[in-house]
C-alpha cells in the first residue's frame, strides 16, 4: 500500500489479532457480579504507563469518581486520550499521573498548555473527531478507518495517520489507526451488576470506548436488576462481557452532571477554574481527592448533602432522559 | 444614536445574521452556540444545529449555560440524539450546510491554527488546546464561518501550524488535490470589526464589510497581511437594538459569554 | 495502493465527492410535510435501472408495501441488494422488475437460483455483512471501509472487494466499496410527517440505509406528532434531512410481522411457499399485487379485517417494542 | 431399546451437546436455532445466542417459531438490541466463542460451499442462495460448528465454490496468510451419522465420533473423500428420552425444523 503522506506522531496500536487474543481470554462470558468499590477497581485495572480513554465530557456524564482514584493511588506515566475533554487531563497532568496525551482538545485552562511547551508532557495531534473514529476501528476489529478529515493539515504531520490513494475512486484519503486503550472509564445512568449498561442522551463514544478497551471500568450512578436489563432490550448501550468493573457511584460524574439526574455544580467549576488560573491546582487536589479516602466522603464532606440535593432539584428536564 | 456593545456582542450578531433558516449547522463550544440560538431566535427558528456529541437540531434552552456541552438545556427537544462518529460521519457525507467555528489564528488562505505558536513544533512558544472537532469541521462542511477577534497578531500571512484546514497555499483546487471534499472551506470570516469572504480565484481572504462607523483602513491596518478588498465594501450594522435585548435578555443575562472583551 | 487480490465482480461504486453533491443539493433541510401514497412515493422516486436496497426482512419490518407498489408499476432493470432477503428478491424478479442481484443472501425458494442458472438475472457476490458494510461506507461519505471477512473464499473473487496490505499492521485486509443504493426502502413502526423515524427492536441496517441512499422511502406503520419526536430524541433512529417520502402503510410490512404491533402471517407465507414451488407466482402476483390498486385495497379485499385482527392479537409480546 | 428419530434430530442434539454454559454463540438460521434453544434448555442455559440482525443473549420463547428471524419470540429477553455491522464487528473483535452454521457441502479442509454448483461459475449447474452472514461467521468466531446431512454429494474432496473458509488448501497457516483472524478455522462438523473435527497439524477433516450402532466403514462409505480417522472413535449416544421430549414437546411440536428428513 503506497502511502503517500504519512504523519510523524507517536501513536499506540495494536494489531487486531492480539487484541482478538485478549479478547478470547480476559473478557468474561459467565454472569458474574463484577461490583466493585472505585478503589478496587482501579486497583485491580489501571496500571502505570496503561493508556486510558475516558468518555463524554467533565461537563457532562464523565467518569469523574474514577478519574479521582487513579489520581488518590498515584498511578503515573499513563498515555491519556484527551479526545473531548476539560477539567479531567488537567488533573491526571497536575497531580502527576499523566505523561503523554493524544490531543483532540487537551482541555480549559493554561496549566497543561505550560506542561506541553516546557516539555514534561509530549503530545501527539489528532482531532475529538478521528480519536473517536480509532475507537471505533479499535472496537471493530480492523487495523485502521479511512477519514476525509486530518488532509491537508499540520495536524496530520505530527499525527499517526497515513494517507493512501484510495484504491477505488483515485483520490487521496487519510487512515487512522485502530486504537485499543489498555483502559476505558465510562459513566453511565444505569448498570446491572454483570456490566450490562444504558446511557441516555447523546454521547460522545460510550459504545465504542467500551467495545475498543482492554479492560473496562464503568461508573454507574444507578445499580438496576438485571430482569430489568432483559425487559427493555433496546435501551443496553453496552452488553456485560465488554466490561470488567462496575462501581456504584451515585453522583459519580460530579461536578459534571448527568442528564436527567443532577446538573453540574457551576460554583465547583469556578472554584476550580480560579485555582486553575491561580496556579494552585494542588490545594484542589487536596481538598477533593488526597485528603478524602474516597469519592463518598468528598462528597459528603466537601460537597454536602444540601448542594448535591440542590444539584438534583436543578435537573428539571427529564424528557428523554429514562 | 450612540449604542454601546461589547465585541463579542458584534461578533455574534455579524454570525447570526449568516445563518439561513431551515438549513443545517455544525456549531463550535461558546460564541457559535450564543451565535446560533441568536439566529434562531431571530430569523432561523428552524436552524438545525448539530453538536459534535450528537444532539441533532436542538432548541436551546435560555439562559445560555456556560460549559454546556451535552448537558439537558444545550440538548433540549432535540430532534435525534446520536454520538461523535455519526455525526461526523453525517457531515463526512455532506449533510451539514454550516460550520460555524472560533479561532486563535488565521492566514490569508482561511487556514486556522488552534494548536501552537513558534517556527518549532517541538519547542512551541505558545501551547493551545488542540483543533477539538474543528479540524472536522473545516474539512466536511459546506460554508464553514470563522468568529475571531480582530487583533492583529490573529492575522497573519501564514499560520504557524494549520489546525483546521483552510485553502492550504492558495493553488487551485489546493484543497482537492489533498483529499478534501470538493467545493468546501472557508466562506466567511466575522470579526469584532469586519466581516470577511474568499475570492473564489485567488482564494485571498477579501474584506467585504466593515461595522459601521469604522474606517476600512482602520480594520486593515489592525492585521498582519493585506487581503483583498470588495469593490463595493458593505457598511455593517451594529447589534440592533432587537439583538442587544435578546442577547442581553434572554440568551446570556449573565454576560458569560457576550461580556468578553472591551466596549467597541 | 498495492492490491493483492481483487475481485472481478461488477459493482456500484460513486465517488463520495458525487455523493456529497447529491446530499447538498436534494436533501432538503425544510421541515416539509413529505406524505405521499405508496403510488406516488414510488412513481417520484423509484426509476427504471435504479439501485434499490430494502432494510430487514420479508419476515419482520420489511417495507413490502413499497415492494408491492414497485411491482405494481412494472419498473425494469432494478439492481436489487438483497443482504437478508427472503421472499421480495423473488418477487422483483418473478414480476419481470429486477435484472441484477448484489448476493448477501438471494432468498428461500427455486426462482430465484433457476433464474440465475439460466442467466437471466445477473449476480455479485457479496455476503449479508460486507453489504452491510458497504452501506455503512455509503453513508459515512467515505470510499471504502477494511474487513476481515471475505478473505480466503471464492465469494472474494466474484465480489468486488480488493485485497491490501494494512500499512500499520501488515497483514492483508480486505476493502469492500462504499454502496450508495439510487433508493432505500425502509419500514419503521413510526415517523412523522417530516420524516424523523422510529424503530424498535433489532434491526438490520436502518440508518446506514438511509443515510447511504440517494432517495429514501420510509413507510410507517404509525404517523405520530413531530412533538413526540422533539420529547424522545434518544428514540429517533432516521433524522428527517435523510427522508424524501413518508408513506402511512399500516400493516405495510405484511405479511411479515412488526414487533409489537403485529404477527407475521403464516398462512400467507405458506399460500406463498406453496405457489413458488409451483412455479405458479403469476397467480401469486396477480392475486395480491396486479389485480388491486392499492395495498389498502388488498388488506381488504384479499386478507380481510378479521384475520387482521388475528395478527395484531397475537403480538402479545410488546416489551422492548415503543 | 428402539428409540426412533429423525436425521435433523440427531444433528441438533449432537449439536446442542456442543455448546458449552456462558459462552457466546453466532447462531445460523434453522437448525442451528433449535440446537442453541435445546442447549439452553439442558446444559447451557446461559448460553449467549448472537443473531446477525444484532439480537445479543435472547431466551428465545417456545414452541419455535419457523422462519422467525427478528420476532418478538426469537429476540425474547435479549440483553441488548443493535443491527449487523455492531453484532459483525463484536465477532470480528474475538468476542464470540462459537459460530454454529448450515452448510451445502464441505470439503476435506472444512471449506464450505452455499452458492453454487459446477465447474464454471457464470454457468451454475445448480445455484444456491449464497452466502448469507456465514462468510462472516466462519471468518471471525473463534469455534466454528457447521451441521450437514451425511450424504456422499454434500461431502466433497474440493468444494466447487468456499462461499465461506475453511483451513483453505490445509497448508499451514492457510488462513493467517490470507489475513484471516489467527486461530480460527471449523472446529466440528456434526451430521446425521457421526461428529468430526480438524487435525491440528494437516487440517484434514477427522471422524471423531460415529452414531451408536452405525460402524464407521458405513459413515467413511458415504462420503466422496476420506477423513482422518481418530485413534479412538467415540460412539455417540442418540438423542436421549429428555433431548427428544424437550425438542418433541417444548421446541417443535409442530415439526417444522426436526421432522426434517427420514427415520435413522
Amino acid at each position: 500500500m503506497d502511502v503517500l503522506v504519512q504523519g510523524v506522531g507517536d501513536f499506540r496500536f495494536t494489531e487486531p489479532d492480539a487484541i482478538r487474543a485478549w479478547m478470547r481470554e480476559r473478557k468474561r462470558r459467565e454472569f458474574v457480579d463484577k461490583t466493585l468499590t472505585a478503589a478496587e477497581a482501579v486497583r485491580r485495572f489501571v496500571a502505570d504507563r496503561d493508556y486510558v480513554s475516558f468518555d463524554f465530557s467533565s461537563f457532562t456524564r464523565g467518569p469523574l469518581v474514577l478519574i479521582r482514584e487513579i489520581i488518590r493511588q498515584q498511578r503515573r506515566n499513563l498515555w491519556y486520550c484527551a479526545k473531548f475533554t476539560l477539567m479531567e487531563s488537567t488533573l491526571l497532568v497536575a497531580a502527576g499521573c499523566c505523561s503523554r496525551i493524544d490531543v483532540g482538545f487537551m482541555g480549559l485552562g493554561e496549566t497543561l498548555n505550560r506542561e506541553v511547551e516546557e516539555g514534561r508532557v509530549k503530545v501527539t495531534e489528532w482531532t475529538n473527531g478521528t480519536l473517536t473514529l480509532r475507537h471505533l476501528a479499535g472496537g471493530m476489529g480492523v487495523p485502521f478507518l479511512p477519514t476525509r478529515a486530518l488532509l491537508g493539515s499540520d495536524t496530520l504531520t505530527y499525527s499517526g495517520a497515513k494517507v493512501v490513494r484510495d484504491p477505488f475512486g483515485g483520490k487521496p484519503v487519510a487512515l487512522v489507526p485502530a486504537l485499543n486503550p489498555d483502559v476505558g472509564l465510562i459513566h453511565v445512568h444505569q448498570a446491572d451488576i454483570y456490566g450490562n449498561a444504558r446511557c441516555f442522551g447523546p454521547g460522545v463514544s460510550p459504545l465504542e470506548t467500551a467495545m475498543a478497551s482492554r479492560k473496562v471500568i464503568i461508573s454507574a450512578d444507578e445499580i438496576i436488576d438485571h430482569d430489568d436489563i432483559r425487559k427493555d432490550p433496546g435501551k443496553t448501550t453496552i452488553p456485560y462481557y465488554m466490561v470488567d468493573a462496575v462501581v456504584y457511584a451515585p453522583f459519580g460524574a460530579y461536578p459534571g452532571g448527568v442528564p436527567g439526574l443532577y446538573e453540574m455544580d457551576f460554583e465547583h467549576f469556578a472554584e476550580y477554574h480560579t485555582l486553575e488560573r491561580q496556579g494552585q491546582l494542588k490545594t484542589y487536589l487536596d481538598k477533593y481527592i488526597d485528603s478524602v479516602a474516597s469519592d463518598q466522603e468528598m462528597l459528603e464532606q466537601r460537597v454536602g448533602l444540601a448542594r448535591l440535593n440542590e444539584l438534583r432539584r436543578r435537573a428539571t428536564i427529564r424528557e428523554g432522559y429514562r | 444614536m450612540t449604542r454601546e456593545f461589547t465585541e463579542a456582542e458584534v461578533m455574534i450578531a455579524l454570525c447570526a445574521r449568516l445563518l439561513e433558516d431551515q438549513k443545517t449547522a455544525f456549531i463550535g463550544f461558546g460564541m457559535p452556540q450564543v451565535a446560533a440560538i441568536l439566529a434562531q431566535r431571530i430569523q432561523a427558528p428552524q436552524l438545525v444545529q448539530v453538536f459534535e456529541f450528537g444532539a441533532i437540531g436542538p432548541t436551546p434552552l435560555t439562559p445560555f449555560v456556560r460549559n454546556t456541552m451535552g448537558g439537558p438545556s444545550n440538548c433540549y427537544r432535540s430532534i435525534a440524539w446520536t454520538n461523535m462518529n455519526t455525526i461526523f460521519a453525517q457531515a463526512q457525507l455532506g449533510l451539514i450546510d454550516y460550520g460555524v467555528l472560533g479561532a486563535t489564528q488565521i492566514d490569508l488562505y482561511g487556514n486556522i491554527n488552534s494548536t501552537m505558536l513558534g517556527a518549532d513544533y517541538a519547542r512551541p512558544k505558545k501551547r493551545f488546546p488542540g483543533s477539538g472537532g474543528a479540524n472536522e469541521v473545516a474539512s466536511y462542511c459546506w460554508q464553514t464561518i470563522i468568529i475571531m477577534m480582530h487583533e492583529r497578531r490573529r492575522f497573519v500571512p501564514r499560520v504557524d501550524f494549520i489546525t483546521s484546514p483552510g485553502y492550504l497555499d492558495g493553488t487551485p483546487s489546493a484543497r482537492e488535490r489533498a483529499g478534501l471534499p470538493a467545493g468546501t472551506g472557508p466562506w466567511r470570516v466575522v470579526t469584532s470589526k469586519a466581516l470577511f469572504g474568499f475570492d473564489p480565484d485567488s482564494r485571498m481572504m477579501t474584506l467585504l464589510g466593515v461595522l459601521q462607523g469604522l474606517p476600512p483602513e482602520q480594520v486593515l491596518a489592525e492585521m498582519d497581511f493585506k487581503p483583498l478588498v470588495a469593490a463595493a465594501v458593505e457598511e455593517l450594522d451594529p447589534p440592533s437594538a432587537q439583538e442587544l435585548r435578546i442577547l442581553r435578555e434572554e440568551i446570556d443575562p449573565a454576560r458569560t459569554i457576550i461580556g468578553r472583551t472591551g466596549k467597541v
